[in-house]
């Protein structure tokens, strides 16, 4: 019998049950490792929805390969996912696995050359490769095992493909469900919320197909049952409202809906592609529609036009995208059509990291337009905020007949976690379509001179035809080159962003308002980022966090905010220069994006700890460079300590 | 206002309403003297006022070109874009407001070098829009530079040596494209032909192209100059679903009976060198329109809250 | 007889020669007011050449109308020069103009109301519309005087046209020369150098041309001789090396072809085409071509391939083009393929004002591609240094490997200025094609852990065989996912940056090395900056100016240079907000470009006065900012002043 | 090293070494198991070793896509470069070095969605490249959306309910574009049709533009299905100017003589869709290639300079 307790941060109780010892723990993180094509979504998906049912916090993540379908038993054929779950909400992918599922030796290698399992982590892997007949198989396995030997994880065998080719003839449709068994049973799953699921996913398919399944799920449970010594116990909350679970692309998707979009037009584009999935299966079911343009810029133009016209319009892309859509994206500005954007951000810059997530395209999306074209810029923090962000913006765009871009990433894209069923309101879903006759005088921009903002003349109203151009124009939307002319045009259109940002409450600091540290963030690394200040509070350390949603233009009050700390930090998925290195000054140093944006800002000598590893930052890492921060003198060793 | 005092008033706005055609000129056209531009403005005009059109519920979009500035001189709502990217933006609007007329004018420029892509693709999408080329055969807004039509040898600011390679013929590659509904040539020295196309290019449920002839007379003022002078020359495309204006058979008597339904002959037609043909090319009204097959029933706000929230039960916890 | 003794700042020393008084001044502006289409261009450009081959100063400012050729007499059909030359070197536009020649009333009246106009400006004014047959002109020819009398215009009435048709049958092809005449008497120019431009200028014309132009030019300046009772003397220095003159976008195009440039790839935009017109001309002389491509990113496409493979490609455009070629430019920073491309820039956003001067590429220059991709930015700050910047430019391409981005302007693409000869390097011809063999194991991307910068390998070279990506790649330039291998290629792109900057001298401060203010600006702004500074200084006043040339990555010292002035403001031709508006605070304020990269560059309170008139600033309003500046408590009236 | 000792080692590179079709795999390809793509890069290998090419005198270049992957697998220089610029990038390389081999790979969405108007430009131009277009008429990489050439009804995750347009046919546009010089359909289950085709295609001079007819067991397994068990719904195009491999003859008996001269003819065969249609539909070596017609003297760096130094007279004060 094996005592867990090597598990540190965790409440442990173990309860001897038979020959089973159950470890009670706060939260835990699994990964199940397969090749691609072999189900683990499906697997996980089912599991991180049971475990949402029964009360507890969930994040899963994919681990995506960068080939369709690469060859199988390979390192780079790795597909899977990761679930963290816990008694409390959780916001993040946490540090790493403690318990894994493998379907073989070469993917599971890679996941330990990521550094993702835990020293101790326990490995329930495939049995068939050990001692398979073909001796570069075996020889693979040898070496992979010889170069895990580092660290302290516990192999368990088990005979999945074997176990699970007693129920279907073609094991890479079973063994995700016989793992998901295993699971099921090790963490105490309610196997009736197991098989409702079962029944939802497989709707489509045969009765059969689902039986099958669930005969498997049953199996994987009945083995772990019988041949393993141990379990673990993640006591629940159920929660008292209502909660869906979902992914940041599906909330994005979902909440346009909610905001009354009708067009969607985008040209495809990973990792954004999957809102539009999304839409395009519901959306005609509000009378809206997924139009696929033929490149991106026209994604844009089309979005524009319909905007224009009365619609309210969407445009969906991933930084080559945004790229494209630089030009269109001034001419909305200027002629100030009200416009969202939808930027998921991935790996840069070119077609860079694809599938990953990155946090590089602040500066471009605030000040990637030839010309002064100022826009609104917001990131959600979560995938609640991925939904909500989605009203937000449109108002936003319509009140303000500007461009609202909206940055997410990868992270949120794919990451899926529950969160309180939104309240919908059926305003948001007015469209903004107006046929009355223009009232008589009614100028194009019609701009109030202290505010910049006007009123919107739709094609179709009466009296209010006119001609909107990118030349520089005056209220009557006239052509105008003078001095004069141009600068009012220009003035306008900057104040509505200072209009918008009295609208605005100050960011929230979570912890003290005042201490040694402050540390800040945006869009997606907000529950990573609390997490490693709680863990430096808890230990004592006047460390807080603010994390910023709204970046052009920036929340009121940051000032007053940063001085009450002796040092700002900010911490983004993105990069900089360390100072030290080779030609690397405090003078030619590359800050972080929205470091660099802060010191203009706020002339405060804010720091940044910034990476791009392609995958979320760990709330570890993120702590370790707290305290790096704090004792620089210690001199830790970024992101190597446990 | 309320809403029955908005419908009053509307009533008002149509009743007894006509309009001229100059009623449709918004301000005097800021073309150079002769420039071919002019007639255009003059046929969409006279088109207008045929057709008794509203001019709030019409659309002019447009690049960015002297062509391109047509918009600014005609009474309707109109979209000056960005260059090379009217399609796009039309095709926005006319997907947003299927009821709304809409009508693009571009450039050889604007619509056959930087626009390529979305011409190909719009006239695939071969949505309901009359879209007018107006080609010249040269860039005339930046001041004369080589456009993918400038014929072969003729020089320019960028090919001072001139053109370095045959013109493309944006015809024949209008032709090419699957799902191409219409495809007319005129010109704009010939204003019943003109006209008389834009009144089967309206009259066409899809994305009817019009590839106008156009004299700059700025920068490529020989380039039409013998098409002009001699109509010989020219061979009119005729039949009873194409064009045939009345009073044009003495000036131009080279006529070619084509059923534009023909697309063979329409490529083969419009490859041939040997004459300017004018006249439609090809026609067939029964193509897929994309507004038409993307369009879905309207759903009331609260209908959609109510669907929304079921949609929610899928991801219940 | 008139004393011309308001023309203040200028040594008069007025000589009664029979009924003329000749005024001698250090310099004066001068402007030719027509329709479009009447021959201002050549009128300007020969009195330009003459002056400056007199071995005056010279600076000339193209003014376009914005049609192509609007109808006449209408204030939007205003086309013509302005010629500014002094004793000294004349580094910018000056403020206004103090003699003019127009043609017609309504053009006049287009310049008045630009403010373009020295109070007590001489105009020289065609006699034909006064009492024109036509009520309609001779009713707007009097509003149009009522309008002016606002200003102390000393009008004289010249039968232009009149004169012309004694010697030509199409006035509109001589009145031109008329005019030069008449200026020619004025500023005593030498008549054979203007015979001699004039034969060069017709020199595709008939000899018949060529002598009507000569006859009308003498016909102006006998008319002027017998009618005008001034004249001005303005002494001249001639220079001692030699001395070419021409605008920034030819010698944008003569130093391209210094530079070694083997390729321009291009699409038409105003105001960079002229760049590919004057190389279109003469390219093919020195081995190159001119490629109009389809587009903007074709453009780019084609300079990165040509790049690629061993030439030396360039690509040119303005502001909207640099939207469309974002994506490609980082592709060619992650592929590290040199690229120069050179940005015009334009009054933006959108199509903004095509033909007008703006600074307001800056931060999307440096910003604009999602993801990081570092790449160096210069701007030139004179026409000379547009010459000598596409040396550089390449230069620094290829050493490190890179995209460099001129930023120059409409300021000085159309502004005519002389200025010392190049003396031509033989060794800036070489092309980089090399093709030896890859020395065995050199990799792609072989890196030098300290500077980032590595060896090129070009298709041809025997051994050398790899596929170049815009992926993620590692030093192989194999795919790579790995968060090291993204990381390090991230950090190797950056530090080239640092390395370059460490090769650069602190920029050189105008002025005393400390005082109250230091006015810092970039590119085009540079003479007028210094004017005013200087004119400042004059007064005692304790301020300095610094023309930064590199903004990416800045020059060193910048820091402590500022810190040696109690205040720091930029001068910019772009939009900031100003304090106090509605709305706007030290808080949600929008800053010029420069100023903004400079507060998170130094931390330094940085102030910014800017403007985007569509002309280029002028030493007056800078002063006047300077003064506001210096002393606020005053409250001046910015840019109302005379 | 001195440039002796080069010239000797390159004639030592050259001496006596023999290619095999292997010699040119740099990596094994990683597509699904069964993509057309890899009977794409087997032909190309046999191609380059029946050519005896230089691996260090070729440039495959290619977009985005799972099949502008090609170039890492090929033992040549490659620049693997954005979605929908190959042609561009390719158009640089082949203007900056005409006498290396350039070789474009592209699939449906990158030529003929996102690059169309590089591709219709690309054609005119008409430079000495080999372009494959592998069109398995879908978005691979990206997983699943559909592309212009996806056919009507197919569905995706862009389109759940149908593509709900007709098809984009690559081979009817590019036949409109002025200057096409060659153009040809090949597909990937036939082998030999398809190094056949490339053979021509190498041997063109000029822009030789070939549509690869390409599975994609992934997301298309059912599109070519029919079209690979039964070779009666495939028609051979032959003639002596076009591909006609031997060997082929008893699987596909549908053939049909097709001179590649006839565009007219091309250009209606390739409209009809009533069978697949293999092997060139038009050819003509003689039109301008355009690094022919853009083709410069050489000059030497001090003619250069002293050039520029007579040009500054011009400017001279
Ligand atoms: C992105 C972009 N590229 C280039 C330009 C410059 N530009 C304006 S109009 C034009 C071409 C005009 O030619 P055409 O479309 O034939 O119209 P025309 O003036 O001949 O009517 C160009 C290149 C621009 N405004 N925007
Ligand atoms: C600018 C840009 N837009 C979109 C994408 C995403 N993308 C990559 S490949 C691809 C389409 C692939 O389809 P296709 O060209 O047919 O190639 P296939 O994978 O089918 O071989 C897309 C949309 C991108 N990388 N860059
Ligand atoms: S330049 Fe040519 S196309 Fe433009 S307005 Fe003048 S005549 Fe017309
Ligand atoms: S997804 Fe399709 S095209 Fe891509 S590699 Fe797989 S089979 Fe080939
Ligand atoms: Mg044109
Ligand atoms: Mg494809």
């Amino acid at each position: 019998m094996i005592r867990l307790c090597r598990l540190e941060n965790e409440t442990l109780s173990s309860v001897a049950t038979k020959d089973i010892n159950i470890s009670e723990v706060s939260e835990h993180t699994v990964e199940i490792i397969t090749n691609s094509g072999e189900g683990a979504q499906k697997c996980a998906q089912i599991f991180g929805q049971t475990c949402a049912k029964m009360g507890n916090g969930v994040w899963t993540v994919e681990i995506i390969p960068a080939e369709i379908e690469p060859p199988h038993h390979t390192v780079t054929s790795t597909s899977g996912n990761i679930i963290r779950f816990g008694t409390d909400k959780v916001t993040n992918w946490g540090d790493q696995s403690k318990l894994a599922v493998a379907f073989n030796d070469q993917v599971l290698l890679s996941r330990h050359r990521l550094d993702s399992l835990h020293d101790n982590c326990i490995i329930l892997q495939e049995s068939l490769w050990e001692n398979h007949e073909d001796e570069d198989i075996r020889r693979m396995y040898r070496e992979a095992m010889e170069e895990m030997s580092s660290k302290n994880y516990r192999f368990v065998n088990v005979p999945i493909e074997e176990e699970a080719l007693k129920i279907v003839s073609n094991p890479s449709h079973g063994k995700n469900m016989f793992a998901l068994g295993l699971l099921a049973e090790i963490y105490q799953r309610d196997v009736s919320i197991i098989e409702r699921q079962i029944a939802h996913i497989f709707r489509l398919k045969s009765q059969k197909v689902i039986d099958s399944n669930i005969e498997l799920v049953k199996a994987g449970a009945a083995w772990a049952r019988e041949n393993l010594d141990f379990q673990f116990h993640i006591p629940s909350v159920p929660a008292e409202e209502e909660r869906i679970v979902m992914n940041g692309n599906q909330a994005c998707g979902l909440g346009s809906i909610a905001a009354g979009m009708e067009l969607c037009s985008m040209y495809p584009i990973t990792p954004a592609t999957s809102v539009s999935h999304e839409l395009a299966e519901v959306i005609e079911n509000y009378g809206g529609i997924v139009h696929q343009a033929e490149d991106e810029i026209a994604a844009a133009g089309v979005a524009i036009g319909a905007s224009y016209a009365g619609k309210v319009a969407l445009t969906v892309t991933s930084g080559p995208g945004m790229a494209l859509k630089t030009e269109f994206i001034a001419l909305a500005i200027m002629v100030e059509v009200p416009l969202v954007v939808l930027d998921v951000q991935r790996g840069g810059p070119s077609t860079g990291l694809p599938t990953k997530v990155e946090q590089s395209d602040l500066l471009s999306s605030i000040y990637g337009q030839p010309g002064d074209a100022p826009r609104v810029v917001i990131a959600p923090r979560s995938i609640e905020e991925c939904f909500h962000s989605m009203v937000t913006a449109r108002r936003i765009a319509e009140t303000f007949r500007t461009v609202v871009i909206v940055l997410t990433d990868a992270n949120l894209a794919t990451g899926v976690q529950q969160f309180t069923r939104p309240e919908l309101d059926v305003r948001w879903q007015q469209g903004p379509i107006d046929q009355s006759p223009v009232p008589e005088g009614l100028r194009p921009y019609e701009w109030d001179p202290k505010t910049g903002m006007s009123r919107r003349i739709i094609p179709g109203m009466p009296g209010g035809a006119h001609t909107v151009t990118g030349l520089a124009h005056d209220e009557l939307s006239l052509v105008s080159y003078h001095p004069s002319g141009n600068e009012l045009g220009m003035r306008m259109r900057s104040r509505k962003l200072a209009v918008f940002q009295s609208t605005l409450m100050p960011p929230e600091v979570h912890g003290d308002e005042e201490g040694d540290l402050l540390v800040v963030g945006w869009g997606s690394t907000h529950g990573a980022i609390e997490e490693a200040v709680d863990r430096a509070r808890a230990e004592g350390r006047k460390v807080s966090s603010c994390q910023l949603t709204f970046l052009s233009p920036l929340e009121p009050g940051i000032k007053d905010i940063f001085s009450k700390f002796d040092k700002v930090m900010t911490v983004e998925i993105n990069y900089s220069d360390t100072v030290g290195d080779p030609y690397i000054t405090e003078e030619t140093r590359r800050y972080g994006q929205l470091a660099w944006l802060l010191r203009a800002h706020t002339l405060i000598d804010i720091d940044c700890w910034t990476s791009c590893p392609g995958q979320p930052l760990r709330p570890k890492d993120i702590y370790q460079n707290i305290i790096a921060k704090l004792e620089p003198s210690q001199d830790i060793e970024i992101g190597e300590a446990s | 206002m309320s809403s029955l005092a908005i419908s009053l008033l509307d009533l008002e706005a149509d009743a007894g309403v006509c309009f001229e055609a100059e009623d449709y000129q918004k301000r005097p056209g800021k073309w150079c003297a002769g420039c071919g531009d002019f007639g255009a403005l003059n046929a969409v005009k006279r088109l207008l006022a045929k057709e008794q059109l509203q001019p709030d519920r019409m659309v002019f979009v447009s690049g960015i070109g002297c062509s391109s500035r047509f918009p600014h001189y005609v009474n309707a709502y109109g979209f000056h874009g960005i260059h090379g990217r009217a399609l796009p933006l039309a095709s926005g609007i006319k997907l947003a407001r299927p009821e709304l007329d809409v009508f693009v004018v571009t450039g050889d420029g604007d619509c056959v070098s930087i626009g390529a892509g979305h011409w190909i693709h719009a006239i695939r999408y071969n949505m309901n829009m009359v879209v007018m080329l107006l080609d010249n055969n040269i860039y005339g807004l930046t001041k004369n530079q080589t456009s993918p039509t400038t014929p072969l040898g003729y020089s320019s600011m960028t090919s001072p040596h001139g053109a370095q390679l045959p013109a493309l013929d944006p015809l024949q590659a209008t032709l090419g494209v699957s799902n191409a509904s219409f495809v007319a040539q005129t010109a704009d020295w010939v204003p019943a032909h003109l006209y008389a196309t834009l009144e089967a290019a309206y009259d066409h449920p899809g994305f009817s192209f019009i590839r106008i002839l156009q004299r700059c007379p700025k920068f490529t003022p020989d380039i039409f100059e013998q098409a002009v002078k001699d109509p010989a020359r020219t061979e009119l495309l005729v039949h009873e679903d194409g064009v045939d204006p009345p009073g044009l058979e003495k000036l131009y008597e080279a006529r070619r009976e084509h059923d534009p339904k023909d697309i063979d002959e329409a490529r083969s037609l419009a490859r041939r060198d040997d004459m300017i043909r004018l006249g439609v090319f090809f026609r067939d009204d029964s193509l897929p329109v994309y507004e038409e097959v993307r369009a879905v029933p309207k759903v009331t706000p609260q209908e959609k809250i109510n669907r929304l929230n079921k949609e929610f039960e899928r991801y219940a916890v």
